[in-house]
């Protein structure tokens, strides 16, 4: 523990940088799991492993095709579309510095992301994704949708060039999954019971935790995007604040206005909206504009709930909704109030309208990639290994058929199987 | 002997306890369990989906008692489980054609009595 | 996310404090989801998400009116009583430093105590207070009981220079929260089947796990409240380690005397109530007196939740017993703890016995204070729309009642509504 | 709260080292109800209060007496086999600095570990112990099996000397904890219905909250243990987040090999024993190393767990494969992979094949000593009172009969009692 | 007097719940249970423990009808329940003795029928 | 035709299951309930609150048969669930005036003899 070795080398990182980058990543990686309680509270008790084994199974798929590949497909020198592979399987990557954090870290800190733009997705196609597939799709989508769109905007690509502004991921990760999200939820169909029968969730509280959770790993995420702890960290970190209080506010209003009563359901989606909403803005705007996009979001996300659950698209978690229309809501109102004085380029109320241009063309550029290359994929898989469950699966539920288990059990009628060499408790003397 | 199951409010469930009990019942078995009759039906929303709510709540009794025992078992929960409110549920009375104590092995009459001593 | 606009900005700020305090900050804001599973764990199953819920909404109405009023109102040069409105609207609030972090920071930090301490009285009228009355009574006290009491004490007010320890809020947060809930439950009255039926937990992990998350959060509570990185700090982390402990300890012995067994929701409200009688002294007294501290604050509180439980106050998760008391007990054992040396004033056991007098006169001013004024708030509301449910409401439960919504439900007669529109399954070929 | 005293005392500590580890100490104080979670979710309804309070009282009762007594012993100067008492009762524990960061952190970070190390033990042991006993049997393994083993390698002791690689305790913490569940499931006892009936996890989705925890926790677990923020905290991170992917991915392959199914319950096996075997590694192996590691500890443990549940052996949470193995794998796996320019020794691959062999006896040295203390120690407290419980109350549940309460109450059928003085509701107008 | 008790798949239960509403049975409880038939058992593993589960899980339906009744209620859960597959459950038609309405005091006939004004 | 309801301990009932399937009978429905009869009581604290809990977990079997398998059903149940202590719980035999299998449509002796092939 007390290695003389390391406290004594020579710290070329910024101290206090590091620290905060450490707190960030550690917080991101929590979201995921956040994020399968989020998605395990809103299914249905025959469902729940299954659907937060998605999350779970990201935090091994994509972080490790991540720290092989994928890191440097998005950050290593390449094209304007595509990093090089100079810093796979790490080579490169190790405690110099990248920027003022040591270059290891800042790997680790974007593999977080990877992880939980991969897990997203999920949300669209719960209830009926066969795993097996499911895991062959994280780990291609993260290489060849995340780590390009990823490169774009952050590893200096084409977006970056162009000036799209994209503070934490508003259009990397939440267009992009939405998008993903879409395409997955078009190709793998509905659930047999959709539309005909309540699919309601079996744990508010676990949706309410994940809503918390993810709140609070949001911190790193928006936070940690200034990759050090300078101006733009506490600015992010404030408006992360500010903003799902505000969009938590409104979504409680419209619902008190339309049904006379806040769901609970309502307010942990309106969280996630509003987080989701001030991502690409965070370091860019000042906190009453924060306050302002995140009471704005509300809107598009809450009516395009309403509005999907009415038609025949099983976006079962509404990963469109509140990711795609929420990172879309964002990335456009990150052109409308950045202002160069709070770090970013100045947007449309501080003169400049094209930046919402350039805001819009982002969003249109990892929309059209995104669905291509996710239905491609889609297809390619499909046509090795079925993507969904049989129709008598899916009634028995996917946390016994995929994965031979169930969330809650009593242990009426289970009895043992293939104990035969056990001895019994009264032999047991030691 | 005869099987009375009765169906009551949960919020009534303490006081029909409490009622069987004053009545000298003392041996029974419980059960959560959804009703329908004639309550309104509740609305539920989750984000987009709407629902009525066709069931709700209620605790089901099931009690064995010997045939002098069902009068004053039935009048005990008539009276506990009354609101007067729609939605008080039903009391059923069905013979039964034997019973077991398990633990001793009595039948009948004997299986539903208490036994002062070991209870 | 690479922006060398920030991390090329001068950095005023001081740059460890800034970490530890966005550190701080996001882990006081776990702390009120973090309540709302401790409260919405003691419930019965039909009033869970409401408890949640009344948590949860306070993160936006109370953080929301925070930003735009209620920092200004405590915190903004202005009188012996109450804050002036220079800040409100967040302006002249900004990265700019006050101390030696970013004014925009401590405004946040001190938004996690304004929202915390609004949902500690929500403890009090669980399972029959109406949802929308509920929210009108945060957005108020935050601005006429918070506002003000946080500025006698931390803002230059008139406790403060009396001298009154109070390190991170014992007076501020816990007494004020305890009276207020006292008030309330009072004005409220009792639930209709209180003391005539037992009214049970319906899930004492979600306690166990609220408790746990408060312990985290609390963390940042108090080591901020040095609001930087310094001895204080790291003084009053320590002690908001080992003083719930010696509390936990404390209250599972007085438990197995009592009754031959420790409990879990016993263990739970132990850990709180000794946090709380921490949190005035956090980074005044000496580790091992934190320890004594701990241990001494076990007995009020224990013994008046005994005692409460057998009155016709209904305050339903006692919250008068563990804040009220807990933090007038800490208050008072501050001014006997406390040493110069540790970082506070002299105390009674250092030969200062005024100090005590002073703690007393603290915690008689916020009583007083907290009292009528929550009392006046409540009758205003209560003109204007009623503050509690129906019995019948209360019957069914606030739940299905306030929010429309179940914790847990299982599908079986939920039949879809209003989905006219929507094509079932066999059509949706994409 | 703003307290001139302390944000003017002299700095000497290093603040962003003291940031990190103020941070840390409080990430693993989580870990210990993230393990109460996990345990459990992994033991029927009965005993979930039983065994999540296991964990609770840790927190107590190991926190306390690592304060007054434990911490000295293990850090204080002594001999080669323990320290001495010279820190009895924190004496000369102050905000003086010990290494870069003040002392009292430095014992509160280290009382983190014995904290969590008694509480490992107790997954060997649910749903029979008796709390009482099991209470003292935490006090004393804290005191006469931790604090030595902990001095031995990380006070100075004599496995230190000879050059035992530990980086965060994958033999104080881990091999030590496994070998006393070992002991202690042996003298213990199996269940009553141990391997007659099946007895299954209630409660899945919480295992998969404490491991999401527990990984979150865990970073300051093995970050912290470089004590400040260099480069041997970024490695040790870094490494947290990839071995432990490593391990749930090959964990999840290994199931689907074997039943064609991935478990949630494996992967959170998975995940903890990734976490376990990259612990005395962290922060002496490459990343690309760490992976490895990681991979290959899946193997031990997996099968570990399949064959010690067809013995006699009811080590009911598998303690032992997932602990003792997991330590005991990664211990030699350091040894292996060790590298003095990651920050260690030279291990095996390095052409160091000496570090193995010291590996090896350090594994030996603490299993013996634990083994042999556990026992003495267990055999001591059953001479004064009984171990476990009646099968009786095993059949009723230890929730019931050890702490008086269920973990999911629902109300019917239960009467208030000694009530008698309460005034019913009618009368209750304030 | 009857009580017909029906045991159906979870998947079933809400179109047999419409179909009962269809065939005019208004009153009716229903209770989730566990089943054990002709069904194929499951395997499920939980780290080393292997369990075969015997019991699947199902709904009970439990509905008093007067004398005439029994035949359209029996019919509607027959058919709405049905998927042809092992597993689909069984019908009990019980004898009952007497009914009561516990908010009325009503019984037998008048018990099961549902009050137009007051439902 | 009977139905066979009986009431046993949670913790015999896996061997109720085994004794009944050695027994040959190889449909029944279980459900969690709790009871009433001669048990101590228990007593519960939740902060100031003291209850006591006057139900304990039962485990119900609802058992179909065909009359001949009256006596070895009850006798399964008999041997398997009884400890000897008091709280083993009781066995109800009713009437039953017909059953249906669901899925064939089958009545009575053949709804609840077990079909060999679909088994
Ligand atoms: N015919 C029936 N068979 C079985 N249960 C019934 C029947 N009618 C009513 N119930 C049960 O009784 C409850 C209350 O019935 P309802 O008709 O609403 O009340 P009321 O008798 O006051 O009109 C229902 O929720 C249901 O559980
Ligand atoms: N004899 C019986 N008594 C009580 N319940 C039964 C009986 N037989 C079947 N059941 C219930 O019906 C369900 C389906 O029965 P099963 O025999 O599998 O179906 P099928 O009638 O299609 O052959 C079982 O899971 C059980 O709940
Ligand atoms: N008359 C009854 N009607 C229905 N259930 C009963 C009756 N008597 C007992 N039970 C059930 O049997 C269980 C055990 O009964 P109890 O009288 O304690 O046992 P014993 O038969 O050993 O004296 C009770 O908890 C209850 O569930």
């Amino acid at each position: 523990m007390i290695e003389p070795v390391q406290t004594g080398a020579p710290l070329d990182m910024n101290a206090p940088d590091t620290v905060w980058m450490l707190v960030a990543t550690a917080l991101v990686l929590l979201m995921t799991p956040a994020l399968g309680f989020f998605y395990g509270g809103l299914v249905r008790a025959k469902n729940a492993l299954n659907t937060m084994m998605m999350s779970f199974a990201a935090l091994a798929v994509a972080g490790i095709v991540w720290a092989l590949l994928g890191y440097s497909l998005a950050f290593a020198e390449g094209t304007g579309f595509i990093g090089g592979t100079t810093h796979a399987l790490l080579r490169g990557v190790g405690l110099e510095t990248r920027g003022t954090i040591p270059h290891l870290l800042f790997m680790a800190y974007q593999g977080t992301f990877a992880i939980i733009t991969a897990a997203l997705i999920s949300g669209a196609i719960v209830e009926r994704k066969r795993f097996g597939a499911y895991l062959i799709f994280v780990a291609l989508w993260t290489l060849a949708v995340y780590a390009p769109v990823a490169h774009w905007v952050w590893g200096g690509g084409w977006l970056a060039r162009l000036g799209v502004l994209d503070y934490a991921g508003g259009t990397v990760v939440h267009v992009n999954a939405g998008v993903a999200a879409l395409t997955a939820a078009i190709l793998i169909r509905p659930r047999k019971d959709y539309a005909r029968q309540a699919l309601l969730p079996h744990n508010v509280p676990y949706v309410l935790l994940g809503a918390a959770l993810l709140w609070f790993g949001w911190f790193g995420f928006n936070g940690g995007s200034a990759l050090g702890v300078n101006r733009g960290a506490v600015l992010a970190f404030v408006n992360t604040m500010l903003a799902p209080a505000a969009t938590l506010l409104v979504w409680m209003l419209i619902d008190l206005a339309r049904t006379r009563r806040t769901t609970a359901v309502g307010a942990a989606t309106g969280i996630v909206v509003g987080l989701v909403a001030i991502t690409p803005a965070a370091g860019f705007v000042p906190p009453m504009s924060a306050m302002a996009i995140g009471a704005l979001a509300a809107f598009p996300s809450y009516f395009g709930i309403l509005w999907r659950s009415r038609t025949a698209l099983d976006d079962s978690l509404d990963v469109v909704a509140a990711h795609g229309l929420g990172g879309a809501t964002g990335a456009l109102l990150t052109g409308v109030f950045a202002t160069a004085a709070a770090g970013g380029t100045d947007g449309l109320l501080a003169g400049n309208p094209r930046q919402v241009l350039i805001q819009a063309l982002g969003i249109a550029a990892a929309m059209v990639y995104s669905g291509v290359a996710t239905a491609l994929l889609l297809k390619l898989i499909g046509l090795a290994i079925p993507l969904r469950s049989h129709g008598r699966d899916e009634a028995i539920g996917m946390d016994i058929t995929q994965h031979g288990e169930e969330a809650y059990t009593h242990g009426e009628g289970a009895v043992l199987l293939a104990q035969s060499t056990v001895t019994p408790h009264q032999e047991t003397r030691p | 002997m005869k099987l009375i199951v009765a169906i009551v409010r949960p919020e009534q469930a303490n006081e029909v306890l409490e009622a069987l009990f004053r009545a000298e019942v003392r041996g029974l078995t419980v059960s959560r369990v959804q009703g329908h009759g004639g309550e309104l039906e509740r609305v539920e929303t989750y984000r987009g989906t709407t629902v009525k709510m066709e069931l709700q709540d209620k605790v089901r009794f099931e009690i064995g008692v010997s045939n002098h025992f069902v009068e004053p078992t039935v009048r005990a929960i008539m009276s506990s489980a009354r609101t007067g409110e729609v939605g008080d549920g039903k009391i059923f009375v069905l013979p039964v054609e034997r019973v077991h104590r398990i633990r001793t092995g009595e039948t009948d009459e004997g299986a539903v009595t208490p036994l002062a001593d070991s209870g």
